[in-house]
């Protein structure tokens, strides 16, 4: 009477067991991937009615975040730019009037366009919060959280596209260490700002005039400026933090309301 | 090529086989097995077994549970994100709320041990055994009590070994070759 | 020696033993060819006709579920009828309901193990599947109940981009690691049991498909002692686990009601009166489908009136535990002199919505398995039957009165309500029936339906000192056969 | 595995205790108990009234203390006819003994029962004639005739206000433009005023009335209890647990030495269909005695899982001293032939067992407390948390209670080794003790001082005296009783499976 089962499955188990691993250390792998942030939206690059170039404008001629994006400093919500606004420079006769690439524009504005509408350009919203998360711009900007990060260069983003995952865990880590991101107001809108090219002197001066301004008395500074080297994010953060007194929440209710 | 791989000897009840596994253990045999179609009460004593260490295993596994469990509670409620829910602290002072899942853990952690530790000590699966090309050893899942001795044991000799084998009172024995 | 000692020990008759002797698990004398052949049998022929009568409407009533659940999903949960102030409906009472059941077999085998309870071997292998069938019915609700079916991994502590945690403090997320342990506890437990069964199944089989199935499976399992005493130890080790693990899993279902301030949840019998329900209503369920299993198999012989006997004894007991339970609730409210949980028992017991549903409990539940103090109802086939089957609905009931008797009369009367299930409930449930039944009905089909090697373990002669016994018995007089006494049974 | 052994080698009648031979102990037990019992209540004659009060809970902790370990012996005797068992046949006797020591604390809890010490304990007695005299007084007759008055005057304004609306529907109602609805309206409102007026006469105030309302502001949560907690049914309940307790033992202790020196198996199927009836009342009357003695010393206080934890710990430490009752008596050359290991391996599991199981309890008790922590529910536990007692519930109680013995008894070989299996059933056993004095003490010092101090200074050396006299007396009685009939029941039917005991 033979076997029924030839000899070779008796190795069988221990390739199973091999083959098992394999695979359960690339499906880990897999799945880590796609529950990390940068899986999220990451990367997402609509094709919009106009092919707008921030490189051109907030890079080469240098304008400001605030020129279109009017509300930031002031409202919840960051505003996308109207079309009145890109009309102050590409109104007819003006910039590049003629360009065929802005044909939605003067559909939207010019009313001798044959083709005019009047119907705004609809533009294709690309960082999105949810519905259920609360987030206010102008709370961040005022506390000088740049916009860089959240966004990422888009001063060097031909098309502009969602550059970092805004999960949840991305938020919480900000508002556990804030003193990471903190910069001086007046650095907010400049994306290519580097701690180290600020000056020692003029941030404790920048320090002690933002104290003085809330009537409090100013902590002494002298010891700081005293010191050498450049200033590091983690030095500026901290004395901003402290200066401001930022204690950002983290209980549900801060974004969940 | 075959070659002897063991005598299969058939005994007809369990007292039979139990008092023949006596002799062949006092006889000094060392690799031989008795099947049977369920667990013989004593028989560990009439081979001359010691007891399953499998429960060590198991403790190990069991131990392995409640440190994950706790570890994994502590660092997630205590030190990556203290939240104050049901109005219960975020420290040390919560740790009977922790009690279910640690047990949980414990006892799923050590019955893994229990499978895994067990096909290890019973070195299955197994699906081709040399045994299995017998007839006689196939009646072992039905109502056989079946007694083998391998040929690997040092104190095998193909004519002995028979003789002794049914001067325990086996009722019938077959020699059992294997492929190589 | 045995006449000196006159009338007491030597010279005692048979009939005197009446009511004191053992009686035999395995009736008739059967041999372990017969006891193989019987219960292999069942595998291996044809199905008789009423196993497909019952299998095709089980079937289509599991597709009713498959139905309801895709409707739920495409829908939405709006499609059940809980709402405030009864959030928690149908779901719930038929999760806690299933998994109930769904404790009795994995206690039982193990309980009855632990306790060295011979006359298990005949209940534990249909016990146990019908408690991973059961824990499978259950498992769906919960799943579904959380709204979005598809975000049902945030359940599990993986690491994720939301960087929120479970929250380990919270009873529901016990639930969920009590659950799957579990389940993933029971199938180990019974797999296990089946091995050595398999190798039977598989010596059995000619050739083909079926050698090759039950032969994989049976992971080439020789029977040796050296693999039984470490399988023994595994088994008692797993019996040991599965004891504490089922009863934690009763009661950390119970923390979902008795951690909360909730009149009526929150009493600290919770946990301890929910295992002795668990019991209860798995027994109940094992009779309720190994009475007709017996009769259609012929398993009489092993599935015996004793077996039945000590099923109908256990559910008395836990009945009459569960009955103090009720009635230590009752008392406590009234004792505790606290307000809310006073009117909480008013509206349950006197005048509330759904007073009918504590009377249906407490008659199914303490007053029917009352009839089993006479043996005469024991040993009556439809009377055990019957009253199992009041027990099924008694434990529907219990839990029911549990949860919307309750959250219908909150604590802010302004938003008190009254709960009623809609269709897909209704059709959700009989559907959880038909695929409940529809794996049993496989299970028979493929499976056997008792431990084979452990019935051969609790026959006479399965003891290797069996001539020495009988020897003893001649001696006395007795007939050899019947063990009046035995060795190793207590 | 050795041969089978036959009950053909036993004597017939069994095993004599022969007390010559623990004479000693027999004597010092006397001595202790019949001594000290007396020295504590001369003390208690003469001490001042606060310690003479707190002895009271010294006395009621040492008669608890031994009374669960019999009460656990009556339910070892019970569950092992009612499941039929065969295993523990050649300890049953000690089992039996020890439940039938149930009426000694009995008796010794009776000056108890004095309104003195009564009062101390169960603060109750008070608060209750406090509520009845609040009842009395707000039912004075002064207050009955204001009541009365009062009632007077609302009838009268019921009356006038009928009037008014019965005129007004008469004027109303006779006008030209008053359509149906109006005139239906009007008479609603005069039945409407015509019920006020209804109840309003048939609530003239009685004296009765107004105790009950006299009691029920004065205490309400007392008040809703009256049923229960009250004197007359308080006693009567005593007397009821007194013969239902003693009751079921003494049936099995009786029938089971009449099986002996008869050899009739009658009285086994007595025994075995007794205990299936005995058992409700044996966990009826249990619970009670614990809500009425332990869980009342609050009367706030309350807790379903009250009878089971209590039942908990008597089943695991009278498993606990029937295990050290039968290493001591083995030492002593007793029982030597019929218990093996095998025996201990099982007692050892049970108690193994119960360890788990009252861990279980106790950790479900407290931990659906902690969690849902409403305040008459934690109050238990908060003054368990006061003072030293946190510490102590933590060393003593989940250390010493669960954890050591639940490690200590994992392996196998400790279960069979009966000198350390008797270690772990002496450790449980002070454990015991410990968890018993955890549950009546800590009440002791805020009732009697009125929550002003955790502990009574010096009131610690009455526990421990009040302890060793009821000790020496239930160690006395418990050889007296054993003396009485042989030592294992010689001629039960399943005398033979229990020799022949294989785990």
């Amino acid at each position: 009477m033979p076997n029924f089962f030839p000899r070779w499955t008796n190795w069988l188990p221990i390739k199973i067991l091999i083959g098992l691993g394999c695979m359960g250390t690339i499906a880990v792998a897999v799945l880590f991937w796609v529950f990390t942030p940068e899986y999220s939206r990451a990367g997402y690059q609509p094709q919009q009615p106009i092919p707008f170039e921030h490189t051109i404008h907030a890079g080469q001629l240098g304008m400001d975040c605030r020129y279109c994006h009017t509300f930031v400093e002031d409202s919840a919500h960051s505003n996308v730019p109207n079309a009145q606004v890109c009309w102050n420079c590409h109104s007819t006769g003006k910039v590049l009037s003629d360009s065929p690439k802005l044909e939605p524009l003067r559909q939207a504005m010019d009313v001798n366009y044959e083709g005019y509408t009047g119907e705004p350009i609809q533009w294709v919203q690309i960082h999105q919060t949810p519905d259920y998360a609360y987030f206010n711009h102008s709370v961040h900007v005022n506390r000088g959280v740049s916009c860089v990060e959240c966004h990422g260069k888009v001063n060097e983003m031909e098309v502009v596209f969602h550059a970092k995952g805004q999960s949840m865990s991305f938020c919480l880590e900000c508002h556990r260490e804030p003193e990471k991101a903190l910069r001086p107001l007046d650095q907010v809108t400049n994306l290519d700002w580097k701690p180290e090219d600020l000056d020692r002197q003029a941030f404790y001066a920048y320090l002690t005039g933002l104290s003085k301004g809330h009537g409090a008395e100013a902590p002494d500074y002298s010891e700081e400026m005293a010191e050498d080297g450049p200033l590091t994010q983690k030095e500026i953060g901290t004395k901003l933090k402290e200066a401001w007194s930022v204690r950002p929440p983290e209980d549900c209710t801060t974004c969940h309301r | 090529m075959k070659r002897a791989f063991a005598y299969v000897a058939e005994f007809d009840s369990a007292a039979a086989i139990y008092h023949a596994a006596e002799q062949v253990r006092d006889a000094g045999y060392k690799k031989w097995d008795v099947h049977t179609p369920y667990p013989v009460h004593g028989m560990d004593h009439a081979m001359g077994l010691g007891k399953s260490w499998l429960s060590g295993v198991v403790l190990c596994g069991g131990l392995t549970g409640f440190c994950t469990a706790l570890f994994l509670q502590f660092f997630t409620q205590v030190d990556l994100y203290p939240t104050v829910v049901q109005g219960k602290p975020t420290n040390l002072n919560t740790v009977p709320a922790f009690f279910p899942v640690t047990f949980e853990l414990t006892i799923l952690f050590s019955a893994f041990a229990v499978l895994f530790g067990l096909l290890a000590f019973v070195m299955l699966p197994r699906w081709n055994h040399p045994l299995f090309g017998s007839k006689k050893f196939a009646r072992f899942s039905d109502d056989g009590f079946i007694l083998v001795i391998e040929a690997r044991d040092a104190k095998f000799q193909e004519a002995d070994t028979k003789e002794f084998l049914l001067s325990t009172g086996a009722s019938g024995v077959e020699l059992v070759e294997e492929e190589f | 020696m045995a006449t000196e000692t006159t009338t007491l020990r030597g010279g005692v008759k048979a009939a005197e033993l009446e009511g004191i002797k053992r009686e035999s698990l395995v009736l008739n004398k059967r041999s372990m060819q017969w006891i193989t052949d019987r219960i292999c049998g069942i595998v291996e022929n044809r199905q008789p006709f009423i196993w497909w009568i019952l299998f095709l409407p089980s079937v289509v009533l599991a597709g009713c579920l498959m139905f309801t659940l895709v409707y739920l999903v495409s829908t939405g949960v709006g499609v059940w009828g809980n709402n405030q102030p009864v959030a928690w409906g149908w779901a719930i009472v038929n999760f806690v309901f299933w998994i109930g059941i769904g404790h009795a077999g994995t206690l039982i085998s193990a309980i009855l193990f632990l306790t060295r309870q011979r006359w298990r071997t005949s209940v534990n292998r249909s016990a146990e599947a019908m408690t991973l069938f059961a824990v499978v019915c259950a498992g769906i609700y919960p799943g579904f109940h959380v709204g979005r079916f598809w975000m049902v991994w945030f359940l599990a502590p993986i690491p994720n981009a939301n960087a929120i945690w479970q929250n380990f403090k919270s009873p529901l997320l016990w639930d969920v690691f009590a659950v799957s342990t579990y389940f993933t506890v029971s199938v180990i437990f019974w797999y296990i049991g089946l091995i050595p069964d398999l190798a039977t199944l598989r010596d059995r089989s000619k050739a083909g498909l079926r050698k090759a199935l039950y032969g994989i499976f049976a992971l080439g399992w020789r029977g040796g002692n050296r693999q039984w005493r470490h399988y023994e130890m595994g088994y008692l080790l797993l019996a040991a686990l599965s004891t504490p693990l089922v009863l934690s899993v009763h009661s950390v279902v119970s923390f979902d009601f008795a951690t909360s301030v909730v009149p009526g949840w929150h009493t600290t019998i919770f946990p301890p009166y929910f295992v002795a329900g668990a019991i209860f209503g798995g027994f109940a369920m094992v009779l309720t489908l190994m009475l007709p299993v017996r009769k259609l198999y012929g398993l009489e012989d092993m599935f015996t009136g004793k077996h039945i006997d000590n099923m109908a004894k256990i559910i008395l007991l836990t009945g009459t535990i569960v009955g103090y339970a009720y009635i230590m609730e009752l008392f406590i409210s009234y004792y505790g002199a606290n307000k809310f949980e006073a009117d909480a028992f008013y509206l349950r017991i006197v005048n509330g919505p759904y007073t009918w549903a504590y009377y249906c409990m407490f008659f199914c539940n303490v007053i029917s398995p009352q009839i089993f103090w006479f043996e005469k109802a024991r040993k009556n086939l439809w009377v055990v039957f019957i009253v199992a089957n009041f027990v099924n609905a008694g434990m529907w009931f219990e839990r029911f009165v549990i949860i919307p008797t309750t959250l219908a009369r909150d604590f802010l009367p302004g938003q008190w309500g009254y709960y009623s299930p809609t269709w897909v409930e209704i059709l959700m449930f009989c559907g959880t029936f038909g695929l409940f039944l529809s794996l049993f009905l496989l299970f028979i089909r493929f499976l056997p339906v008792i431990a084979i090697a452990e019935v051969k373990g609790v026959l006479p002669e399965a003891d290797p000192h069996y001539p020495e016994w009988t020897a003893l018995r001649k001696k006395r007089g007795l007939q050899p056969d019947g063990p009046e006494v035995e060795t190793s049974h207590h | 595995m050795s041969a089978i052994k036959s009950v053909d080698n036993l004597p017939n009648d069994g095993e004599k205790f022969d007390s010559s031979k623990v004479a000693l102990v027999k004597g010092i037990s006397l001595i202790l108990g019949g001594g000290l019992t007396a020295l504590f209540f001369i003390l208690w004659l003469f001490l001042p009234g606060q310690m003479q009060q707190s002895m009271a809970y010294s006395w009621l902790f040492a008669v608890v203390f031994f009374m669960t370990l019999s009460i656990g012996g009556i339910f070892w005797t019970l569950l092992h006819h009612a499941t039929n068992s065969g295993w523990g046949v050649v300890v049953r006797r000690l089992m039996e003994t020890l439940g039938s020591l149930i009426p000694l604390y009995f008796i010794l809890a009776l000056p108890l029962l004095l309104p003195g010490p009564r009062d101390a304990l169960w603060e109750w007695f008070e608060a209750r004639q406090e509520m009845i005299q609040a009842g009395k007084d707000h039912s004075s007759p002064e207050h009955l005739e204001a009541a009365k008055a009062e009632w007077g005057q609302s009838v009268a304004a019921a009356e006038k206000k009928l009037a008014a609306v019965k005129a007004k529907k008469e004027k109303e109602s006779a006008t030209a433009t008053a359509t149906a609805g109006e005139k239906y309206n009007l008479e609603q409102q005069v039945i409407a005023a015509e019920g006020k007026l209804e109840v309003a006469k048939a609530s003239e105030p009685t004296a009765e009335e107004l105790a009950s309302e006299g009691q029920l502001h004065a205490n309400v949560g007392l008040y809703k209890k009256r049923g229960y907690l009250n004197e007359v049914f308080w006693y009567a309940r005593y007397v009821g647990y007194f013969l239902v307790l003693g009751g079921i033992i003494y049936f099995l202790r009786s029938w089971s030495i009449k099986q002996d020196q008869t050899g009739d198996f009658r009285y086994f199927r007595w025994m075995r269909r007794g205990s299936c009836g005995f058992l409700p009342l044996f966990a009826a009357s249990w619970t009670f005695v614990v809500v009425d003695w332990l869980m009342a010393l609050d009367y706030t206080w309350f807790s379903t899982m009250w009878g089971v934890y209590l039942f908990a710990g008597s089943a695991l430490n009278s498993m606990a001293i029937l295990i050290a009752a039968l290493t001591w008596l083995r030492s002593r050359g007793f029982l030597k032939d019929v218990v093996s290991m095998e025996h201990y391996h099982i007692m050892g599991k049970l108690m193994f067992s119960f360890v788990v199981f009252w861990a279980y309890i106790a950790f479900s008790q407290f931990f659906l407390i902690w969690y849902a922590n409403i305040t008459e529910e934690t109050k238990f536990y908060l003054t368990r948390n006061t003072a030293y007692w946190n510490a102590y519930a933590i060393g003593f109680l989940v250390i010493g209670h669960f954890f050591l013995p639940f490690a200590g008894m994992l392996l196998r070989r400790v279960k069979t080794v009966p000198y350390v299996l008797t270690g772990i059933a002496l450790w449980n056993l002070c454990m015991h003790v410990l968890d018993i004095y955890w549950i009546i003490i800590p009440e002791r010092g805020p009732s009697l001082t009125q929550g002003k101090e955790m502990v009574i200074p010096g009131a610690i050396y009455f526990d421990i005296l009040a302890f060793v006299a009821v000790g020496g007396l239930t160690v006395f009685l418990f050889l007296s009783r054993l003396a009485k009939a042989s030592l294992y029941p010689c001629q039960d039917p399943r005398l033979e499976e229990s020799l022949n005991l294989v785990n």
